[in-house]
């Protein structure tokens, strides 16, 4: 048993910091800003492009790759304190769905052409990744995907609409799931994944702006966009079981929790400056602090796991969601400490926190949505982590 | 025991529903959250011409109908997340005057609101947004027969298309903040008043109003001098109440958009309304919004019966909230993405529910409150 | 609208307060006993009895029944003024279970005879009832009764055990639902609904204590016992419509609001007088006060309904749930008021409060299980109050 | 960064719950709650053969592991809801004098704890039941080499069946009331010690113990005299440690029956276990003993490296005891009526994780805690 950092993971987590300390824009941390929210900074694309090659120049993107893709086969808590240190200095840079996402499933699933092909683009930081599964009509649901890739020649010809593409605007890439059997039963084995290069003719993205009034998520509507046939990962029909390992890494990826944290300790300090901590406020401050130190155990477990090679199964499940559920809470907690002024946008005059507050509470109504529902988190955790059984 | 609407309350409710499901449509309700008057003259003047702008005020000053009338009507605001100047000129500025006015200030400017003619609203909280007496540091000076007020005023709904705001000031040198609070009304007009808009995320219309040696002469006094503060309670007692009602009725259309939702979008095969997490979150909502209309209408009944209603009025706007706030964080669960959008109505709901929620005291405010009338 | 009672009600309410004042043993007062926990009393069934009779006496029990059954047409507030004083004064003497669930159900169901047979005796407080519906195997699940009825010639012979029987081990007479018929599908169209004499030889009762060390519920056996023909409610075979309208009334008869606020304010009061009242515990008090005014008005509504002759819905599942949550919340409340001292029992040295605070604690375990759980209820507003599908 | 137990820890989790499953049945369990000394002196014998008394103390003294070693065990007797003088006699008596004694108390008392001859525990808690060093009011005047001890101490475990106690008590004039406290070990049958049993819910031992007028010798201080405080505080951390993780075994269990009670049961067709209510309210479960498992064992890793640990302790109990709670409820509620009877053994459970919780401070108390050390 440990609860520590080694020696080397505490001496890099001083190096991010130093480097971060230097690099992140001074309004970002300013603002203290955070991963939910920064995106909604008019420079963000431009200043997330450029912190991303930063980041991949360090080598720090792929620190926890295998050497042989240009990796340094360190532990993943390299990545996890990359991404604490991000948080706490509010940095962007981190393309939570290519490096988050995609790199892991590849290295798992991907040949080796395609391992060869993308990963030093992720690697470097400079090619940006979204990904696609979800269509109007469904969303958790993956089995009812309609979107239909014809085959054709040597390729594949994609026709209709996905929604909820984040950072679909700017990304270079295009991690999808389409159909592509209409007639097979059950109906999850019709699927295909393909990587997808979001400059192929036929693409169309629309921006979809969330509560909060950020542009994270898109519409993509696909007009016969031609895929080659090389760009399917997992086999024909096997996309399921892509997208599987990677909801597996989506959630065993998130910060949530360290958001949360910085977040917390964000208001903590504003509200001691300000004078509002009453005993019930001081009360409520602390349950937080507890439950953020749980957060952060839990995913400490999910990124040990993963650290000895074993992949983690509810685990992850709980450490996502009890981590976005725990964000929603401290987001309302700010909500409550700041009481009427809680309601003035960041281009209001007398705005407390450049308008953070209700920003990042309006954007936590995501929270429990994204990478699956709560819900369904809690039906992987009874099912999987407690072998309930399915009703029927 | 009677938890029925009367034949007068049922005709409000029917002609306020009908005319906001006719007129404010959700077209209506996007440009109105962004415009930034928050209302159109046309509105106003159809809401004078069906006399909505003149409930609860005597109808000696051309109005009809009573507190719980102009309650029932805000619940169907609420309902059509409508947003406009009634609440500071009906509730507010209206209730102040029939609170405190002389017969002749009732004369003066009670008509007026009913046909339509003026708007108006409350300047009481400060750089503290409390609603206490001590968080008041406006002071008016006398000067003669007039007073000089100077201060800063906050959270002044609507201030920005008002003609006319009441100003709760310091008078007296009472060491008790209760003894020594006036009310003035103010024309908007008068040299030395500036407003200064605040934007708030629902859509509400808030303003910082600065009174910079505004002179007012002593027929402005509302009410007696250095007695004004059990007089701003009484308004906040309605004002609170009235906020719970828009909070009813926010919520309860809320479930009614979730619980169609839930019957028609289908997942993993079925309505996902059949599902028992779906059935559970919904059965709650409706707990909480069946507990939150009972607690209004049971707070908002004893004032409109002059009882005293400090304690019904805490419990009200303590638990409304809280139970709003439930309610909306499960309709958005309920709906997923598809809520998450600007696109979708469910926001503005959800946006306008938290604007009254903290709008005169938040929960643990009014908490307070009641543990002092237990 | 109109949130008062009536002057009459209100005259009620001081005479019902008066006549307690000076019935209620003075015992049951200073320890301040609950309808919940008052049954651990040693004495509690002959003073509940005795109480019985003296309510019985003056009418109460029946006021709010038709003139031709011995009622006075009354308003069903005047029950409710009768339980939430009866609760102030924490006094026993209410019939729940014959008062309160098979008098309404028999007015509703019953035969001429029967109603002439038991209804003076519920009225007079004299023939006290429980009711058995549960068994071992199953609890809210009515359709998969097994225990069964055996027609013989002008009886029913009833053989099998029952479970969850409150004061089966003192009560006269029996509501009993059984099976009559094995073969029918749906099941639930083959139980028959009998009025049992518990003096009816082959009946034995086994206590069943539950985890506050009370003795409320117990085992029914039935060996061979034969009921008359005319105990039958509501038709052979038909015993589930009788049921459907006792869990109705069963719903709508509770007092766990009252008990609530009763409790609450006894809280309060000790808090008060013995300093634990920091700002924490202030706000906590408050909210739970707020909640005990809405349970209040909760079921308010559902006897208002009562009083227009409408039969309350998806409303009595709601007022009674919110009520026995209430009671567990409060209940919580008093276990983390007290600390440490909520440990120790009635017979320690140092008990605060004679022992009630962890009494009630336990004894709140079985709150939101009683007349069917809370998921229950809530399945019962969501469809009903919402009109949500069934699965499947 | 690693979460998982070594080799030795994982012998000792071995050794604990063979021994307990074997020896530690529901019956006993019974018993042992109903008994009046609360354990048998054959089990005891048991337990020192094993050498599970001498868990933490130096091997010099007889003992064998160390403290993270305890926790393991500690979370094992959780699980088999294991009563007895144990926690009193290892986690307080042994920790208190392996923090402050000299090496002449240690040769005399911990050997003695580790052969199973001695039972000693801590009598710290007076009448506020706090566990702050102003609750103490117990005084231990100096008369020559001697100390005269008067007081009366509450909730003191297993004292019924002690040899010994450790009493704190103001020995100095200290405004600081941190400054003023000392501790002493006091053998029961000293003159003027008398124990009066409280009896609790959970079948836990808990006594007032009155000291009037009770003479001990110096060599009876543990540590520096006026200097007990901070001494107190490592062992309520320890203490407090200790009881979270009794708490995560005792709600690991009422999971594991949970779990396989809604695997079997059927309702309305199925295993109600299928249903989406039972479903989530288990998931939650799972998370609550996961948190819990971890915060547990992050705070007693910490005190065991001898790294400041009042933050991760405080940490621990609030979130463990909260946790508890919620899972001891889920519990009842899927079980429904029958974990609601005596005969069930789930309120065995369910009261032990009560006392478990309020002991050496509650929810509030540890939120207070962890405040003072963010």
């Amino acid at each position: 048993m440990d609860f520590t950092f080694t020696p080397e993971e505490e001496a890099f987590r001083k190096e991010v910091a130093a480097f971060l300390e230097k690099e992140v824009p001074q309004e970002y941390r300013e603002k203290r800003l955070t991963f939910f929210d920064m995106s909604a900074q008019h420079d963000w694309i431009q200043v997330h492009r450029a912190m991303a090659e930063k980041l991949g120049a360090k080598g720090w993107l792929s620190r926890h790759w295998p050497r042989e893709y240009g990796g340094q086969d360190a532990s993943p808590f390299y990545r996890l304190i990359l991404r604490e240190e991000l948080s706490r200095y509010h940095s962007p840079g981190y393309d939570s769905i290519g490096a988050g996402i995609v790199a892991p499933a590849l290295l798992l699933k991907g040949s080796e052409e395609q391992k060869k092909q993308h990963l030093p683009g992720i690697a470097s930081g400079k090619v940006i990744w979204c990904e696609t599964l979800s269509e109007p009509g469904h969303g958790s649901d993956l089995a009812s995907i309609e979107v239909f890739a014809r085959e054709d020649a040597d390729c594949f010809t994609i026709n209709g609409q996905k929604i909820w593409t984040t950072n679909g605007h700017f990304a270079d890439w295009n991690a999808l799931v389409v159909r592509t059997d209409r007639e097979v039963t059950p109906k999850y084995r019709g699927l295909t994944f393909f990587l997808v290069d979001m400059k192929t003719p036929g693409i169309t993205v629309n921006p979809v702006i969330n509560i909060a009034g950020h542009h994270e998520f898109n519409e993509v509507f696909f007009d016969d966009v031609r895929v080659p046939k090389e760009n399917i990962v997992g086999g024909l029909n096997k996309g399921f079981y892509v997208v599987m390992s990677l909801l597996d890494y989506e959630r065993t990826s998130d910060t949530a929790y360290a958001v949360a944290g910085t977040y917390l300790e964000d208001l903590a300090e504003y509200a001691r400056d300000n004078n509002l901590l009453n005993p019930i406020m001081v009360n409520r401050l602390a349950q937080l602090r507890a439950d953020c130190e749980v957060a952060r155990l839990l995913h400490y477990r999910v990124t040990w796991m993963q650290s000895r090679g074993t992949v983690p199964n509810y685990e992850s499940a709980m450490s996502k969601m009890y981590g976005f559920e725990l964000l929603q809470r401290v987001s309302e907690f700010g909500m409550e400490l700041l009481g009427q002024y809680s309601q003035l946008t960041g281009e209001s005059a007398r705005v407390p926190m450049y308008g953070r507050i209700p920003s990042c509470y309006l954007r936590s109504f995501g929270h429990s949505l994204e990478q699956g529902t709560s819900e369904i988190d809690r039906d992987v955790i009874a099912q999987r982590g407690l072998g309930l059984p399915r009703l029927r | 025991m009677d938890f029925a609407l009367n034949e007068q309350q049922e005709m409000m409710q029917t002609l306020a529903r009908d005319f906001l499901t006719g007129e404010y449509t959700d077209k209506v309700l996007r440009a109105m959250a962004g415009d930034e008057k928050g209302y159109t003259p046309e509105l106003w003047k159809k809401l004078a011409e069906m006399n909505l702008l003149g409930l609860s005020i005597p109808e000696d000053y051309g109005g009809i109908g009573d507190f719980l009338d102009l309650i029932v009507v805000l619940e169907e605001m609420g309902r059509a997340c409508f947003i406009s100047p009634f609440f500071s000129t009906v509730v507010l500025g209206a209730s102040s005057i029939i609170e405190t006015g002389s017969d002749e200030q009732k004369q003066k400017f009670l008509p007026g609101i009913s046909e339509g003619k003026t708007i108006i609203t409350l300047a009481l909280a400060e750089e503290l947004a409390k609603y206490t007496p001590d968080a008041i540091q406006t002071k008016a000076t006398q000067q003669g027969g007039d007073f000089v007020i100077s201060g800063v005023k906050l959270f002044v709904t609507d201030a920005h298309v008002s003609d006319y705001l009441i100003c709760a000031a310091m008078t007296g040198e009472a060491e008790n903040p209760r003894e020594r609070i006036s009310l003035f009304i103010v024309d908007i007009n008068t040299p030395g008043v500036s407003c200064k808009s605040l934007k708030t995320i629902s859509g509400d219309k808030q303003a910082e109003v600065t009174f910079d040696n505004v002179k007012v002469s002593g027929d402005n006094v509302l009410g007696e001098i250095d007695k004004g503060w059990p007089y701003a309670q009484k308004i906040l007692q309605k004002a609170n109440v009235a906020r719970c009602a828009e909070m009813v009725g926010l919520a309860q259309q809320a479930l009614n958009i979730t619980r169609d939702y839930a019957k028609e979008r289908i997942a993993f095969g079925h309505p996902i309304g059949a599902f028992q997490s779906v059935q559970h979150r919904c059965a709650d909502m409706l707990i909480d919004i069946d507990g939150s209309r009972f607690a209004t209408y049971q707070a908002a009944w004893r004032i409109n019966k002059g009882l005293p209603a400090a304690r019904e009025v805490a419990i009200a706007k303590a638990w409304v909230s809280q139970a709003c706030r439930r309610v909306m964080n499960s309709a958005h669960q309920v709906h997923g993405a598809i809520g998450f959008t600007e696109d979708h109505i469910l926001h503005y709901y959800t946006k306008k529910a938290r604007a009254s929620e903290f709008s005169f005291g938040g929960v643990d405010y009014h908490l307070e409150q009641l543990s002092t009338h237990s």
